[in-house]
């Protein structure tokens, strides 16, 4: 009798198609609208920027893959473009290239390929990075120059601006909250931070409304889920509301911090990274919840106007112990909870 | 050579901070600068011989229940000469290490070396033992502490007493802006961190 | 409000491990399990809030009277190593199942440089003695704070695929690094 | 639609089942030679009672059964052993067999029909199912005598009969239900008679109309058949239940814990064959399928007939046929060669050509959760995966999971399905089974 | 003056009361625990390798010291035995130093191949589905074994044969616990007669699977009685063994290492034509051999034909003797 020998591979033997590759790049085609408005805001600095931040991140996890003796072209996985873009996404639009190079190093050696790469860093690279430059080079870190073509520049906010060798620089919003804590509260238009064409900022954080269009198209692709960026910002209103109406004069507005700073890029694209959040839908509220305290606490009592950065990072510590104590009873535990 | 090897074996084979792991507070607490580093190296290797020696002389008086309180005693009060000496000789030092002076005490190397070493060896090997673990702690701390300088601060401290400042820079803050968090705590966990994975690097290639 | 301060401060800002650096030892060595991380956290909590309070009031009531400072380090030393190794023998003797879980942990805490790093620094920082219960009942959850994190993280990293250099306390110390870096965003929060 | 009814988790795979629902069974005659392995269900496995040189009769019994969870085989044809010794089998090692040689006679065995089940006595059916060697067929081949006789303390509520075929591909069940929908109510009625259940239901998934249609006009006012959603798996034992019934079966226990039994649509139908024709199960229909086939087709085999001959028989291979799989695509056995017989638990042969064959290349896990979000137990293959990948077995037991792996997963597939960095989480939760196994004989 | 009395007063003081506290706790607070425990402990390797079946090093001498019925600790070999023995005050146990061998000579070239696997490469995956070879009991080569071996003694030849090294071994046993088919056997260190299979099947299937497999012939035991054939598969108990036995062996399933190493056997195409030449002239040896006795035989029966009954007996005996002998 013939018979014929086959491959022998394990079950499943179908698949849905889905890869790393393609959720990456989606995560890529959602920071578009935010990059487009970054780049009509800032000009050419903003390209220069992200290009420079992209490209050493790709540059050195071909590197580090080279040093480990795996397959570089492993580097083009979209993993380490999207560390650098979001790297270079919160950086302040002026800042040098070599400092840029400095915080590509950090996201992709240090906070990931030192851990052994995709899957296995336990603190976001991008935000290991951004916080490193911040600590390391507070200055250029915290100079933020005007999006172009604003004639009221020097009005603006009603602070001075400074005058730098290429651009007018002026705080921040929630630097110049800081700054006046103690005396008159500067009035922002929320309509300017909606839109974000009119506030100094991160190169990615100031339009909140390109970032929310690419938060949808993750929340319709099912790429990310709601609990993480919706507990995060109810937690920050929540605590702004009651602060504000406790001392209006000392606490701004709630939405000011929902569209202030760094609060919806952090919440979407940051907090929502699958490597460094909790996994389970409950561990996903409590991080989020985590997150939103920590980020209000540091802008409201602590010396950096802004704190999501910090908060994602802090939190990201606490993944995997938010990990193993919220796993939910499996399929039918709640019978045997009924019977006893 | 026995001699020989029980004083070389601590600069790299049984490095106490690359190695054994022994003494990393210290190693990260006081090497802002490479002199500092360098100075609480040295002042660890002072204890360190004097409680190896004595240790190792007094071993076989010594009954084993009280074994190592005795110890505690020997190296408390040679740790509480160091303190007084640097206090009185070298002030700015003193003050730079602060609290890890005292802390040479519970520095696991000290009582590591007198339990595993000087109880059981002679008085002329537990001194070199003592000398090449020193020196080579000492060493690494200098490391640690001229890495972080130059990163964190653009200059190398080789000496600084009273008056006298030896002082190298390497590159000017006004040209090149220093990376400022490696003089601070991050700095010294991820300096550590590479320069302990730099020697795992080294010892895989020498092995393979 | 002082105190709540000082709190605050001990448990994020001056975090022990993360920013004093006392302690690194046992936060390199028994972090390798959450359940081992929490057994140690207690221990020093409770040697370390016995041991402040013990040797503050022997500097206070002994040494200082009669001009001893001097002798702090060496009479520190012996009270922690004697107080640890009678708790162990208490512990022991009284509840066998509470010694399983703490006591093997307790000859480790006598050079956990931690300790006598909180008895010394009480003293030098001139704490009152609500002062030097607060910082050392608080110091002692900054650590175990650091410690539990540490150890949740470290859990991960054992089914990630780190290089081989960075095995073991090299990537353990980047990780120490960053979550220091993070810490950092605590500063500011306590005024001075 | 609101009378739908499924259960929270699951996947979608491609169903690719038109390639077969519309071809009738076709009959396959018994081929020259018959390789019947004894171990044909889960259990115990049969011991032979024949020799070498022994002539048996069509429907003989050959190999009785090992203990109470055992079931016996029976000839699939009349002629001559020619040899009783260890033979591949399907699932990969090698076991027992009786080889007979095929007279072409078909004589078959001396056996008794009974026309109105529903008078006898129930415990003489029972005697009946259990001596004809049924087994479930939908793939477990856990033996049915045993389902029908659930302990006194477990009252039960439900009878529910498993149309789902949520499998890809597969189309056996759908045909059975399309051909012999009559034979299939009677078994149901039979099994009602037998254990006392009034409650009966008839899960089916509404991609197969045509099928529900029947039921319902068979069943009439007997039972009540289920619509359900067209998820993967759906037609897993407890998510069937969940469906029908909201009730979940607990972890580590049995359906009975909330009052139901489940029977695939197959065994009713060859439980009633048994009852009323007194044929014992020696043949089933099997869909062979895939791209790698040249005609695909239901037929209607002998067990023990081997899978190239079925394959050769439904028209042969095309020219990059590149896999053999031995059931689905989401749970069957990629099987070596087709040098092995069709058993009773096999429903389906697919041929894969090598275009269709998955990557074997796998990646990190990136913790996207979409593992967690498929399993229809939910359970926990991101973290499990991981942990056996790196062999840190001493670490589930130290967190007490191996239970969940050991009881719980029943590899239905969604959570390798889904996962983006394709890792064979499947395969993991196979080795650690394996490697507890091992661990607690020792 | 008054200073440094106070200082030594009060540090006699401290150390006094710290001192008497404890030994009267120590008293108070006393738990019996075996002193021997700490002398075992000190007396182990001290690897807290597991080999032993406890959980590291103390637990072993936990063990050793609260009951007799300890195995060896197989690391340490007969000196740490004797020192434990001291300690104890009983009697060593003999402990021989074991090594591991991976019992399989089938390189790809030797086995006939089945499937091709795809996907996890891991002996303990490729068990579950069946192998890779045709052979149920050949090396599946993923190195499962080598990657638990703490000292590297076991490499993968060949593409998929693992060969532990017995020089380098240090007999931990993890391998033999790694290997999802059960061929690897622990084995004293001293044997130097090794059967290279552990196929249980009978000889048809084997010899359809494998061209140096143990088709259970019998051929050895009759040679040498410390062969024995169990469920097909020929073991050898003794340690030396009939030097000879490899060479009867028909299928070359028998090393001796006296002669080849087993890595050489397995591996080396040189050390297999030298032993296939070697066998080649035994079996020429043996056939002379053979034809001289026959010889013998026949020139006695004819001398008996020839001679009167009263030889009879003699060359009855003689012949006996040779068939006996063959």
């Amino acid at each position: 009798m013939e018979t014929r020998s086959f491959k022998v591979s394990y079950s499943p033997h179908v698949h849905n198609g889905a890869s790393v590759h393609k959720i990456m790049w989606n995560v890529f085609l959602a920071l578009v609208p935010a990059t487009a408005v970054s780049v009509y805001a800032f000009g050419i600095n903003a390209v220069r920027v992200l290009f420079v931040s992209t490209f050493f991140a790709i540059f050195f996890e071909a590197l580090a893959l080279l040093m480990r003796k795996r397959d570089w072209k492993q580097c083009f996985d979209g993993s380490a473009a999207l560390s650098g873009l979001l790297l270079g996404l919160t950086l302040p639009p002026g800042i040098s290239t070599p400092i840029i190079m400095i915080g590509s190093f950090v996201a992709i050696i240090v906070a990931k390929q030192v851990f052994g790469g995709i899957g296995s860093n336990p603190f976001n690279p991008a935000l290991t990075g951004r916080v490193f430059l911040l600590i390391a080079f507070t200055e250029p870190m915290t100079t933020w120059p005007l999006p172009r073509g604003i004639e009221q520049a020097k009005n603006y906010l009603g602070l001075a601006t400074t005058k730098t060798a290429d651009a007018i620089t002026a705080a921040t919003p929630l630097a110049a909250i800081k700054e006046h804590a103690s005396k008159a509260m500067p009035n922002v238009s929320l309509n300017d931070l909606f839109f974000g064409l009119h506030t100094p900022g991160s190169i990615g954080e100031i339009s909140v409304l390109a970032l929310l269009i690419g938060a949808a198209w993750l929340l319709y692709k099912k790429i990310i889920t709601w609990h993480i960026p919706v507990s995060t910002i109810l937690t920050v209103f929540v605590i702004a509301t009651i602060t504000h109406f406790l001392s209006p004069a000392k606490y701004p507005h709630p939405f000011f911090h929902m569209f202030a700073g760094g609060l919806i890029i952090g919440a979407f694209f940051m907090a929502t990274d699958y490597v460094t959040a909790p996994i389970w839908p409950m561990g996903k509220l409590i991080f989020g919840i985590g997150v939103g305290l920590l980020t209000i606490v540091i802008r409201l009592w602590g010396g950096y106007p802004e704190g999501i950065s910090f908060a994602i990072l802090i939190m990201n510590a606490t993944t995997p112990l938010i990990d193993k104590w919220t796993v939910p009873g499996p399929f039918g535990s709640k019978t045997l909870r009924r019977q006893s | 050579m026995r001699a020989v090897k029980e004083f070389t074996k601590g600069f790299w084979r049984e490095n106490a901070s690359l190695v054994l792991l022994l003494g990393m507070c210290p190693t990260l607490a006081v090497t802002t600068s490479a002199f500092n580093g360098l100075g609480m190296g040295l002042a660890t290797t002072a204890v360190l011989l004097g409680s190896n020696v004595i240790i190792s002389l007094i071993a076989g008086i010594i009954p084993k229940k009280v074994r190592i309180p005795s110890y505690i005693v020997v190296i408390a009060t040679l740790v509480t000469l160091v303190d007084m000496f640097m206090a009185a000789y070298a002030p700015d030092l003193h003050s730079a290490l602060g609290l890890f002076i005292p802390l040479i005490v519970v520095n696991c190397i000290i009582l590591g070396r007198a339990e595993a070493f000087a109880s059981r060896n002679s008085v002329f090997y537990s001194f070199l033992d003592a000398l090449g673990i020193g020196l080579g702690f000492a060493i690494t701390l200098f490391v640690v502490g001229a890495i972080r300088e130059i990163l964190g601060n653009g200059t190398l401290t080789v000496f600084q007493y009273k008056e006298t400042l030896i002082n190298f820079v390497i590159y000017h803050k006004e040209t090149i802006k220093p990376i400022t968090v490696f003089i601070l705590a991050p700095g010294a966990f991820l300096t550590l961190g590479f320069l302990l994975a730099l020697k795992n690097y080294i010892d895989n290639l020498i092995k393979n | 409000m002082q105190y709540l301060l000082l709190a605050i401060n001990s448990v994020f800002i001056g975090n022990l491990i993360l920013s004093k650096f006392l302690g690194i030892c046992p936060f390199l060595g028994v972090s390798r399990k959450v359940s081992t991380a929490l057994g140690m956290s207690m221990a020093v909590l409770f040697v370390m809030t016995m041991a402040s309070t013990v040797t503050w009031v022997l500097f206070y009531t002994l040494l200082e009277p009669f001009g001893l400072e001097y002798l702090r380090t060496i009479v520190f030393i012996l009270v922690i190593a004697s107080l640890v190794q009678l708790t162990e023998m208490a512990i022991q003797k009284i509840s066998p199942a509470l010694y399983e879980a703490l006591g093997i942990y307790l000859p480790l805490i006598t050079t956990n440089c931690a300790i006598l790093g909180v008895a010394i620094d009480t003293i030098e920082k001139g704490y009152n003695f609500v002062g030097m219960l607060v910082y050392a009942v608080f110091g002692a959850i900054g650590f175990a704070l650091a410690l539990l994190l540490f150890a949740g993280l470290r859990e991960r990293l054992e089914t990630s695929d780190v290089p081989d250099a960075f095995k073991g306390a090299a990537s353990s110390l980047i990780v120490a690094g960053i979550l220091s870096l993070a810490f950092m965003g605590f500063s500011g929060l306590v005024p001075g | 639609m609101s009378g739908i009814k499924s259960f929270n988790g699951g996947i979608h795979p491609a169903y690719n089942k038109d390639l077969t629902s519309g071809s009738e069974t076709v009959l396959m005659p018994a081929p020259e030679r018959l390789v019947v392995p004894v171990g044909q269900h889960i259990g115990a496995p049969a011991n032979p009672v024949v020799k070498k040189g022994d002539i048996v009769k069509l429907g003989q019994m050959i190999a009785e059964p090992g203990g109470f969870v055992s079931s016996p085989v029976h000839s699939p044809v009349s002629g001559k052993v020619i040899s009783v010794q260890p033979e591949e089998h399907p699932m990969g090692s090698r076991i027992m067999a009786i080889t007979i040689e095929n007279d072409g006679e078909d004589t078959m065995v001396e056996h008794q029909t009974i026309s109105e089940p529903l008078e006898k006595d129930p415990d003489e059916l029972k005697e009946i199912v259990k001596n004809s060697g049924i087994v479930g067929m939908g793939g477990a081949t856990f033996p049915s005598h045993v389902k029908l006789s659930p302990p006194a303390d477990k009252p039960i509520d439900f009878i529910i009969l498993n149309g789902a075929e949520c499998e890809p591909y597969l189309t056996a069940d759908h045909r059975l239900m399309l051909e012999n929908p009559e034979s299939i109510v009677s078994g149901l009625e039979i099994i009602s008679h037998i254990t006392g259940v009034k409650k009966l239901y008839i899960g089916i998934e509404i991609n197969k109309p045509d099928a529900i249609k029947k039921i319902t006009k068979a069943l009439g006012k007997k039972g009540t058949v289920v619509p359900l959603a067209v998820k993967y798996p759906q037609g897993a034992e407890k998510q069937l239940i969940k469906a029908v019934t909201g009730r979940e079966v607990p972890p580590k226990h049995l359906p009975m814990e909330v009052g139901a039994i489940v029977f695939n649509v197959a065994t009713a139908h060859a439980i009633n064959k048994a009852v009323t024709e007194g044929i014992p199960l020696f043949e089933r229909i099997v869909t062979v399928t895939g791209h790698g086939v040249q005609k695909p087709g239901n037929f209607l085999v002998r067990t023990g007939t081997m899978v190239s001959e079925v394959v050769d028989f439904s028209g042969g291979y095309t020219d990059d046929a590149a896999q053999l799989i031995l059931g689905g695509p989401m749970m069957g056995k990629s099987s070596a060669t087709d040098g092995v017989p069709v058993i009773k638990g096999t429903g389906g042969i697919l041929v894969l050509p090598s275009a269709e064959m998955l990557t074997d290349a796998w990646g990190p896990c990136i913790r996207c959760g979409m593992c967690l979000r498929a399993c229809p137990n939910q359970q926990n293959p991101q973290l499990l995966g991981n942990l056996i990948e790196k062999g840190l077995f001493d670490k589930i037991t130290e967190d007490k999971l191996e239970e969940i792996v050991l009881d719980d997963c029943f590899e239905c597939g969604s959570c390798t399905f889904v996962c983006p960095a394709n890792r064979p989480i499947v395969q993991f939760f196979h080795m650690a089974k394996a490697y507890f196994r091992a661990q607690k004989r020792k | 003056m008054s200073e440094i009395l106070t200082a030594i007063l009060v540090l006699t003081g401290v150390g006094l009361a710290a001192g008497l506290l404890l030994s009267y706790f120590s008293r108070v607070f006393y738990v019996e625990e075996d002193p021997r425990i700490d002398l075992v402990e000190e007396a182990l390797p001290g690897a807290n390798c597991g080999a032993c079946g406890m959980a590291g090093c103390r637990d072993y001498a936990k063990a050793v010291a609260t009951s007799q019925d300890v195995p060896g600790c197989p690391v340490g070999g007969p000196e740490t035995a004797v020192k434990i023995a001291e300690i104890m005050g009983s009697e060593a146990s003999e402990v021989e130093k074991m090594v591991a061998l991976v019992k399989c000579a089938g390189t790809m070239e030797r086995t006939t191949r089945r499937g091709e696997l795809v996907g996890i490469s891991d002996c303990r995956s490729a068990s579950l589905i069946g192998g890779n070879k045709e052979c149920r009991y050949g090396c599946l080569g993923y190195g499962d074994c080598m990657s638990v071996c703490p000292v590297n003694a076991i490499k993968i030849y060949s593409g998929n044969i693992a060969v532990v090294d017995p020089d380098v071994c240090i007999g931990c046993g993890l391998c033999v616990k790694a290997c999802p088919l059960g061929i690897i056997d622990m084995v004293p260190a001293s044997r130097t007669m090794h059967v290279l299979c552990s196929s249980k099947d009978a000889g048809a299937q084997v010899k359809k699977a494998c061209q140096v497999g143990c088709i259970g012939c019998k051929i050895c035991s009759r040679k040498d009685s410390s062969f024995q054939i169990e469920d097909n598969l020929a073991v050898f108990t003794g340690t030396e063994g009939n030097a000879d036995a490899p060479f009867v062996c028909p299928n070359d399933v028998i090393v001796d290492t006296r002669v080849y190493s087993v890595l050489s056997f397995v591996e080396s195409e040189k050390a297999r034509e030298h032993f296939t030449n070697a066998k080649e002239k035994f079996k020429t040896l043996e056939r002379e051999e053979r034809a001289r006795i026959a010889a013998e035989k026949k020139a006695a029966l004819e001398k008996a034909k020839n001679s009167e009954k009263k030889d009879d007996e003699k060359i009855k005996k003689s012949a006996e003797k040779q068939s006996r002998e063959d």
